[in-house]
This record gives C-alpha cells, sequence and structure tokens, in this order.
C-alpha cells in the first residue's frame, strides 16, 4: 500500500515540477517546498546525530566550542565571534586546494600537450601544433596586461576561438546523459498512466 | 583595538591553518602531518555546525510568515510540517530505516530526478538561442556542437559517414586545447586566489573591509 | 623530508606564488601597474542600475562550493563579488536576495552583508529573508524567486553544477540578466547560455579589480607571470622532444 | 506569420517539440540502426579475452539521479560478466552505490541475475559494500585487500568467503571495470589502477566523463562503453536487445532535433537580421 502511495507521491510531484516548464503556478511551490523540507531534513538530522556522538572525543572539543560559536550570530553586535570557527574552516579548505593544483592542472596538462608530439609525420605534426597553438592561446586569453595590447588582442581572439570550440563540443557530449534523463521522466509518467507502474 | 579581534587574529588563523595544511602535502614532518590532520577533521566538524545554523535560519524565516499570514503562508506551513515530521522519524528510527527513506525517497527522489530532466529540456532550448552566430568564437561553438552532436546520436555515424572521424578529430585536438587552457588559467588563478587569501588580501570572508559600530 | 614525486610541484607553486608577492610588493612601493579593461566585470554596475530603474532586485549566489573542499577559493573569490553587489545595493537601495545550497555558506553571508549594510547604515532595508538556504534544492527555490519576486540580475558566481542552466533559462524568461562565473570543468559547457561570463580565471580576478586596489590589482600582474612560465616550459619541453630529449621526467620528479 | 516566428523563438516550442518527439520514439519505435564503436568493442574483446577463472574487480559508483544514464547501460555489462567463469569482486567508492547495486543482486533490473544458473554469491562473486575514503581507499585496496575490507555487504567476514581467499594485492586483480557516474573521479581511478598498479583496465561511463576518459584511450584504458549509447552497441553485439536498445532510438531523435534547432536559430537569426521576415 505505501508502494502505491508513494508511486502517487513521486508521480504528482513530477508532474507540478515539469509544470514549471510551460507556466510558473502557485502549485509549483509545493513541489519547491517538499524537496526542500526533505533535504533540509535530512541534512539536519545527518549533523545533529555525528555531531551528538562525536563531540565527546577530545580532538574535537575545541572546534565543538568554536562550533557554537556560530550562534553569535543571531546576537547582532557579537557576530564577528563566528568569524574565529571560519576562519579556520577556510584555511583548511585553502591550504587542501593550493596543495595538489598545480600537479593535476598545470603540470599534467603541460606534460600532456608535449607528449602529442610524436613523428614529423605531416598529419600527427599538424594535429599536434594545432593543440599546442591551442593551449598557449588560450593562456594568452587570460593575460590582464594593458601592455602591447594591440598584438595580444589578436592572440586573444583566437584562443577565445579554441575555448568557445571546447564549450561547442563539451555541450554536445554531455546533453546526450541529460536528454536521458528527460526520456527517461517522460516515459516515467506515461507507464504512470497506462497503469505499468503498478 | 577592536580591528585586532575582529579583523587581524582571524586572517592570521587563516594563514597559519592555510600554511600548516599546505605543507602537509610536500614534508614528512610528523608534527606538520598530525597537525594537518587534526585541522582537516575540525573543518568537517564545524560544517556540520553550520547545518544546525542553516535550519534554525529556515524556521526562524518561517514561523513570522506563518503567524502573520503573509502571502503563501500556508505552503511555510506545509514546509514545516514536514521538516518535522521527517526529522522526528529520522530521530526516533533512526536514518537507516525504511519509514525514514520512505519519506526521503518519495519527497525527494521524484524532484531531484525531475529537476535533472528539466535541465536536459532546457538545455535544448537554451542551446536554440545560445548558438546563435554572433561572433567569430561562436561560430566555431556552432560547427564543433553539430558535428559532435551528430557522431553522438546512435544512428547518426549511419546517415553521415565521416562524421565520427572530424568529430574524434575535434575532440582530440582544438577541443582539447581549449580545455587545457581554461584548465591551467583556473590552476593559477586559483593559486593567487589562495595566496591573496593567506597573506590577508583577499577577505571577502570576513564581513566587510572596515567595521564600524 | 621532502615528499619525492611532489619537489617540482613545490618549486613551481614556490616561483609562482613569489611572482605574484614580488608584483604585491611592488605596488605598496607606489608602483602603479595597469590592467587591461575587463567589460564582464564593468557590467555588473549596470545590471544594478538597471535593476534600481526598473524597481527590481539582484539575486546573487555563491555556488556549490564548500569552504573545506576543494572548491573553496571558487567560493572567496565568489564572496568578494558578493561583497561588492551588497555595497552597490545597499547604496541604491535595491532589494538584495541572496540564496545558497551550502550550509557552510549561511554564516559568512549573514555577517557579510550585515556588516556591509551596516557601514552604509541601510540595516533598517534588510528584508529578515534575504539569506536563503534551500539544501541542494537551491535551483527549484531560485526559479521561483526569478519568478515570483522580479528579479532584475542574477549573479551566478563561484563553483557550479551544469544545474545552473535552470536558472539562466528561467531567468531569460522573465526578463533577468545572468551573469555566470565558474571555474569547473564540469559545467565549462554551460557558459554561451549565460549572458555575461566569467570564464575560469577571470572569476579569481573578479574580487582584485573590483577593490580598485593597487596591491591587489599587482597581483593580477603576478598570476600572468605564472601563465608566461607556464608557456615558456611548454614550448621548451616541445623543442626539446622534437630534438629527441625529453623533459616530463623531470617534471614529475 | 510574426507570431509564428515569436512562438518559434519562445522556450514553448523546444519543449513542446522535445516532448512530441519523446513521447513519439517511446510509442512507435523505429528500429533505428547501430553502429558497434571502436571503443565498445574493444570493451567487449578485453572481457571475452579474459581466461576462465581470472579476478575482476568491479568499481560501482553509480547514483541515484543518473541511473537512468548510466546504470542501466552497466547492468548488460554485469550480466556479460557474470557470465563468464570468472571471479567477480564489486566495490562502491559512493554512498548511493548498494541501494542500486541490489536491485541488480537481487533480480530486480532490468537483467535477471537470478535466473543465471550456477552463480553462488561468495564462490564467484563477492560484493564489498560502499567504503568511504575515495582515491586514498583504492590506493589502500589494492595494497592489501583483506587489511582494507573486514566484512562484505552483508555483514560476512570476507575471510570466510572462499573466493576472497584468491584476492589478496593487486597483484591477483586481473581486470578493473570503472562504472562511474556524475562524480568527477575517472582520473583518479586512471591514477590508482592503470598508473600506479598498472592493471588492465576498461571504463563503463556516463556521457558527461566521456570526454575526460576519452584522453586515456587506448593507452591506459582499453575500452569504453559510453553511457545508453555503448550500452546499445552492446546490446546490438551481444544480439540481446534491451532497455538500452529501446532508449537509444528516442536519443538519435532528440540529438537530431537539437541540430535541427540550433539549425533554425540560425535561419531566423539570420533572416531578421537581414529584414528578410520582418
Amino acid at each position: 500500500m505505501s508502494d502505491i502511495i508513494g508511486i502517487i507521491i513521486a508521480a504528482t510531484l513530477t508532474l507540478i515540477a515539469l509544470s514549471q516548464l510551460f507556466k510558473y503556478t502557485r502549485i509549483y511551490r509545493i513541489a519547491e517546498m517538499s524537496s526542500i523540507a526533505a533535504v533540509v531534513a535530512n541534512t539536519t538530522v545527518v549533523a545533529v546525530i555525528t555531531i551528538i556522538t562525536k563531540s565527546y572525543t577530545p580532538q574535537l572539543i575545541i572546534p565543538t566550542i568554536l562550533g557554537l560559536s556560530y550562534f553569535s550570530l543571531f546576537a547582532g553586535k557579537y557576530r564577528w565571534i563566528s568569524r574565529y570557527p571560519i576562519a579556520i574552516m577556510v584555511g583548511v579548505g585553502t591550504g587542501i586546494t593550493l596543495r595538489a593544483i598545480l600537479q593535476s592542472q598545470f603540470i599534467e596538462q603541460i606534460i600532456a600537450t608535449i607528449k602529442v608530439f610524436t613523428t614529423f609525420e605531416p598529419f600527427n605534426f599538424i594535429n599536434a601544433l594545432i593543440l599546442a597553438a591551442g593551449v598557449i592561446s588560450g593562456l594568452t586569453m587570460y593575460t590582464f596586461t594593458d601592455k602591447y595590447s594591440k598584438e595580444l588582442n589578436a592572440v586573444r581572439i583566437i584562443g577565445r576561438v579554441f575555448l568557445f570550440i571546447a564549450m561547442g563540443t563539451l555541450f554536445a557530449t554531455s546533453v546526450y546523459g541529460d536528454y536521458t534523463l528527460a526520456y527517461n521522466r517522460i516515459k516515467f509518467i506515461l507507464d504512470f498512466f497506462t497503469g505499468k507502474l503498478f | 583595538m577592536s580591528i585586532v579581534y575582529k579583523k587581524y587574529i582571524p586572517i592570521g588563523i587563516t594563514a597559519i591553518t592555510g600554511v600548516i595544511v599546505l605543507f602537509d602535502y610536500y614534508v614528512k614532518i610528523p608534527e606538520i602531518n598530525s597537525a594537518s590532520t587534526i585541522l582537516t577533521s575540525w573543518g568537517t566538524h564545524l560544517s556540520y555546525f553550520a547545518v544546525l545554523i542553516s535550519a534554525l535560519m529556515i524556521v526562524r524565516q518561517s514561523i513570522p510568515k506563518i503567524i502573520k499570514q503573509e502571502k503563501d503562508w500556508y505552503f511555510y506551513g506545509y514546509m514545516l510540517t514536514i521538516l518535522i515530521i521527517m526529522s522526528a522519524t529520522g530521530f526516533i528510527s533512526g536514518i537507516a530505516s525504511s519509514n525514514y527513506s520512505w519519506w526521503y525517497n518519495n519527497f525527494y527522489g521524484p524532484v531531484s530526478t525531475t529537476l535533472m530532466a528539466i535541465m536536459g529540456i532546457y538545455l535544448m532550448s537554451a542551446s536554440y538561442r545560445a548558438f546563435r552566430i554572433r561572433s567569430v568564437p561562436v561560430f566555431g561553438a556552432m560547427i564543433a556542437c553539430i558535428v559532435v552532436l551528430i557522431a553522438t546520436a546512435p544512428a547518426g555515424p549511419v546517415w553521415f559517414p565521416g562524421f565520427g572521424t572530424l568529430s574524434q578529430w575535434i575532440q582530440a585536438y582544438p577541443s582539447q586545447a581549449g580545455i587545457r587552457a581554461f584548465t591551467m588559467a583556473a590552476a593559477i588563478g586559483t593559486l593567487a586566489s589562495g595566496i591573496r587569501t593567506l597573506i590577508g588580501l583577499e577577505i571577502g570572508f570576513l564581513g566587510a573591509k572596515e567595521d564600524k559600530d | 623530508m621532502f615528499i619525492q614525486g611532489r619537489i617540482v610541484v613545490g618549486v613551481f607553486t614556490l616561483i609562482i606564488s613569489a611572482f605574484i608577492l614580488f608584483f604585491a610588493y611592488t605596488s605598496t612601493r607606489g608602483k602603479v601597474w595597469g590592467i587591461r579593461k575587463m567589460p564582464q566585470i564593468d557590467s555588473i554596475d549596470d545590471m544594478i542600475g538597471r535593476c534600481t530603474e526598473l524597481g527590481r532586485s539582484v539575486h546573487i549566489s555563491c555556488g556549490i562550493g564548500g569552504l573545506t573542499s576543494t572548491l573553496a577559493p571558487q567560493t572567496i573569490a565568489a564572496l568578494s563579488i558578493l561583497r561588492y553587489v551588497a555595497t552597490k545595493t545597499a547604496k541604491m537601495k535595491t532589494r538584495l536576495i541572496c540564496t545558497t545550497s551550502m550550509a557552510d555558506h549561511v554564516p559568512l553571508l549573514n555577517d557579510i552583508i550585515k556588516t556591509v549594510y551596516q557601514n552604509e547604515n541601510a540595516l533598517d532595508q534588510l528584508a529578515p529573508d534575504t539569506i536563503r538556504y534551500f539544501g541542494s534544492a537551491e535551483t527549484l527555490g531560485v526559479c521561483t524567486i526569478l519568478g515570483r519576486e522580479k528579479c532584475g540580475a542574477s549573479f551566478l558566481v563561484g563553483a557550479w553544477t551544469s544545474g545552473a542552466v535552470t536558472i539562466m533559462e528561467t531567468a531569460s524568461v522573465n526578463d533577468c540578466i545572468t551573469l555566470f562565473g565558474n571555474a569547473r570543468t564540469g559545467s565549462y559547457y554551460v557558459f554561451p547560455f549565460a549572458n555575461d561570463t566569467l570564464i575560469g580565471e577571470e572569476l579569481f580576478t573578479a574580487g582584485a579589480y573590483l577593490s580598485k586596489d593597487s596591491i591587489q590589482i599587482g597581483t593580477i600582474l603576478g598570476q600572468d607571470g605564472g601563465k608566461v612560465i607556464g608557456i615558456i616550459v611548454l614550448i621548451l619541453g616541445i623543442i626539446m622532444r622534437l630534438m629527441g630529449g625529453d623533459i616530463t621526467q623531470l617534471l614529475l620528479r | 506569420m510574426v507570431k509564428l516566428i515569436d512562438f518559434i523563438d519562445s522556450s514553448y516550442f523546444s519543449h513542446i517539440m522535445l516532448v512530441f518527439i519523446a513521447v513519439l520514439f517511446i510509442v512507435r519505435p523505429l528500429g533505428l540502426p547501430v553502429v558497434v564503436s571502436e571503443q565498445t568493442k574493444s570493451f567487449i574483446d578485453v572481457i571475452e579475452s579474459l581466461k576462465p577463472g581470472s579476478n575482476i574487480l568491479i568499481q560501482y559508483d553509480v547514483t541515484v539521479a543518473m541511473y537512468p544514464s548510466t546504470g542501466i547501460p552497466t547492468e548488460i555489462m554485469l550480466r556479460h560478466v557474470m557470465e563468464h567463469p570468472f571471479n567477480v569482486m564489486i566495490v562502491s567508492g559512493g554512498p548511493e552505490g548498494p541501494k542500486l547495486l541490489e536491485q541488480f543482486l537481487g533480480g530486480k533490473g532490468n537483467y535477471n541475475i537470478q535466473e543465471m544458473k550456477g552463480r553462488v554469491y561468495g564462490q564467484d562473486h563477492v560484493y564489498l559494500g560502499y567504503i568511504a575514503g575515495g582515491e586514498t581507499m583504492y590506493v589502500s585496496l589494492g595494497s592489501n585487500v583483506h587489511g582494507t575490507v573486514v566484512k562484505d555487504y552483508y555483514g560476512t567476514p570476507i575471510d570466510d568467503l572462499p573466493m576472497m581467499n584468491k584476492i589478496n594485492t593487486y597483484k591477483d586483480i586481473d581486470l578493473v571495470i570503472i562504472c562511474e557516474a556524475g562524480s568527477d573521479q575517472i582520473d583518479g581511478s586512471v591514477r590508482v589502477w592503470a598508473t600506479t598498479y598498472g592493471r588492465k583496465l576498461i571504463a563503463d561511463i556516463g556521457s558527461s566523463q566521456y570526454t575526460a576518459t576519452l584522453v586515456y584511450y587506448p593507452q591506459l584504458v582499453k575500452g569504453i562503453i559510453n553511457g545508453v549509447k555503448g550500452g546499445a552497441e552492446y546490446e546490438y553485439s551481444k544480439g540481446k536487445p534491451g532497455p538500452n536498445i529501446a532508449g537509444s532510438d528516442p536519443l538519435t531523435g532528440l540529438l537530431f532535433l537539437n541540430v535541427g534547432l540550433i539549425i533554425l536559430g540560425n535561419i531566423l537569426y539570420y533572416s531578421k537580421k537581414r529584414g528578410i521576415i520582418k
């Protein structure tokens, strides 16, 4: 029984959410509010359970106190106390990011571009040159100096073309999965009305 | 004086924390390595408290709307009801229980998958407008997009032989170059932004530049 | 003491950081560095001005990047933009709506927006529901806001998933201009759909550019130094490879 | 005329066309041709060239929201692997993996594994469940399986499972199959299994990961299944039409609709600009 009710709720919410495509109506807020409530409830339950079980660990006593200081946000004038936990979080995040960012996103990309040059055979060589030229002009597009602006602007346009070609390509390869999802939802609604789901 | 504990001490904390976590990656010094592990676990623990604050904020914003019976107040009532029922179920019977997952699966599941589907539908109407040739770069994007779309369609290569090879070439060279330039520049931007944060220049997260009381 | 395989990365990090610090240092000594105009960032003022004229509200969201994750710098860059936008809306008496999907952001947003409005003596303009938390259902919530509360501009900055398309399309139906700034490769293909874009590194420079502070502008020039190093290493590597050498092993040390 | 063009320019036109094409192809499938791509062919070849009794590790990281685009294609792959006399060890790096895989192992999916004769849990396939830790976890799993995992998904100690006695380190694993959707973890998996441990690697991934994976083909990743498209090619070459082939028809329609809309958009844009249509 609860399965059938579940399917009916799911189909109704799906239809309501899809209705937003054609016209925004107030009924759409039911779908919005349902999912917000579910998401917030879920994260809150997980957070509370974790806080209750973990806060007694000696290692985590300081962050527990700092975490409680977040509540100073509601105290108006003493809002600044909440900056201490934020400062720690930002420090951790920045440190973690700076660690490996150049390894995977900079050096390995350079290596991959160098390795494309294998032979002097014209077809391979020209392709490799296109790749290298694209990378270099793309990087030039991102320079911010106002010197040599005439010369640089010409290269910047070429770089922009490469960046946009990448956007077009990634769009074409990615929409495939998104259309699968769209088609599956339409099929779900059709199956619901033809009674295949029950 | 107040600027010291409102601004300078937090900046110092960020810098010290950041440098410890950063150095942990490069060196094998037991003190730094364990300090970094502890700090990382602090960060995770602190974000649970942020969740509490956020939930509290939602409740604080909704209740006045319901009491004053503002426009659409009953939607907020509905939200609070589900929020309370679901949290109670979670606390009483645990998050692994079937009661709890019934609520989660039927109230969030369909909407989240529908949202992905809506995104797919919107991508089509967005591409109709976005790939109108207004400049040279967009022309490149459009050509690449059409070639790869045709080659990706399961029956595409049958009807348009040759597009498969062309699409592979585009993906392997010009498009790859664009992605690489984007990634490399983003890496440098991230590094610069991180350094600005650590030396106390880019402190968007610490309120305004100066506090007036 | 140093871990094998990470030395060259460390050296690169040091060199690029040194570049950035050098340019910042010369700026403190009074040297003024020029940077090119970035029309996308300058358009922020126009977008807010348009909202003020039409009597509409401004929407901003700082993305999905948690503060302790590797997306943190993107979020911090977005927060710099938020601070600028909030200052403008406070001055121009335009309504601001700030949404978020990350609980991490909520205390930050509260602090920043309240402090900015306090500095502009505009705390009375701040509606209690200026900051709204939606969890991972943010897209749904923003679509409602854009439709119901007549937003004239929507700033989607920080790390984003491709779900931003939904917001942009809803915005275009509701005659709302979007600025999309993002540096995540996964949602790279979303850029063509926004009215204005901050592609990748441009997002990180926005905060420094908007500050109009000579030291921060100096650091932007330092970033150029990093790119020049990258290009030089790349060209050297290619030449060496064509002559039969191999630089790649060295780079992986 | 102006009204018609305004209607086409609005989003409603493309929404209606999309729903129309999807419904049309669901109701009346055309049976459009399928071309088996090189990557899919080599994917199947890698599996079929393995000796009987080989040990396979499947890394199952599919999420609920992406299941239609990635999960369904993995079902045919799982079924194909299970049909051969291999030892299959499955592990999930994402929390949503177990619930989805349970459907398959329990026979609720599109392909019924319970019907397959001769498959005994613990002797020829084992499911280790969800293990947190991402890339670090896979590194330690490769160096010492029994040290990383103590119990399987159903709570049995893995030392009691006869199959697990044959697998101790990465050296005992002959093939690694990645099933991945949504997360940006393909690079990490390639780093661990192909670069560090030098294992033979094939990938069954969602189409959003395809470009990222193509970089490694064919040096590190020996074969790729590209979402539902790859699934359809898989079913076609195995001669077993299933949900993927059924799903690939509407997709051909939708992708060509998209191409048509882009071209139409440009024609209308230029006609308006040049004043051909007023």
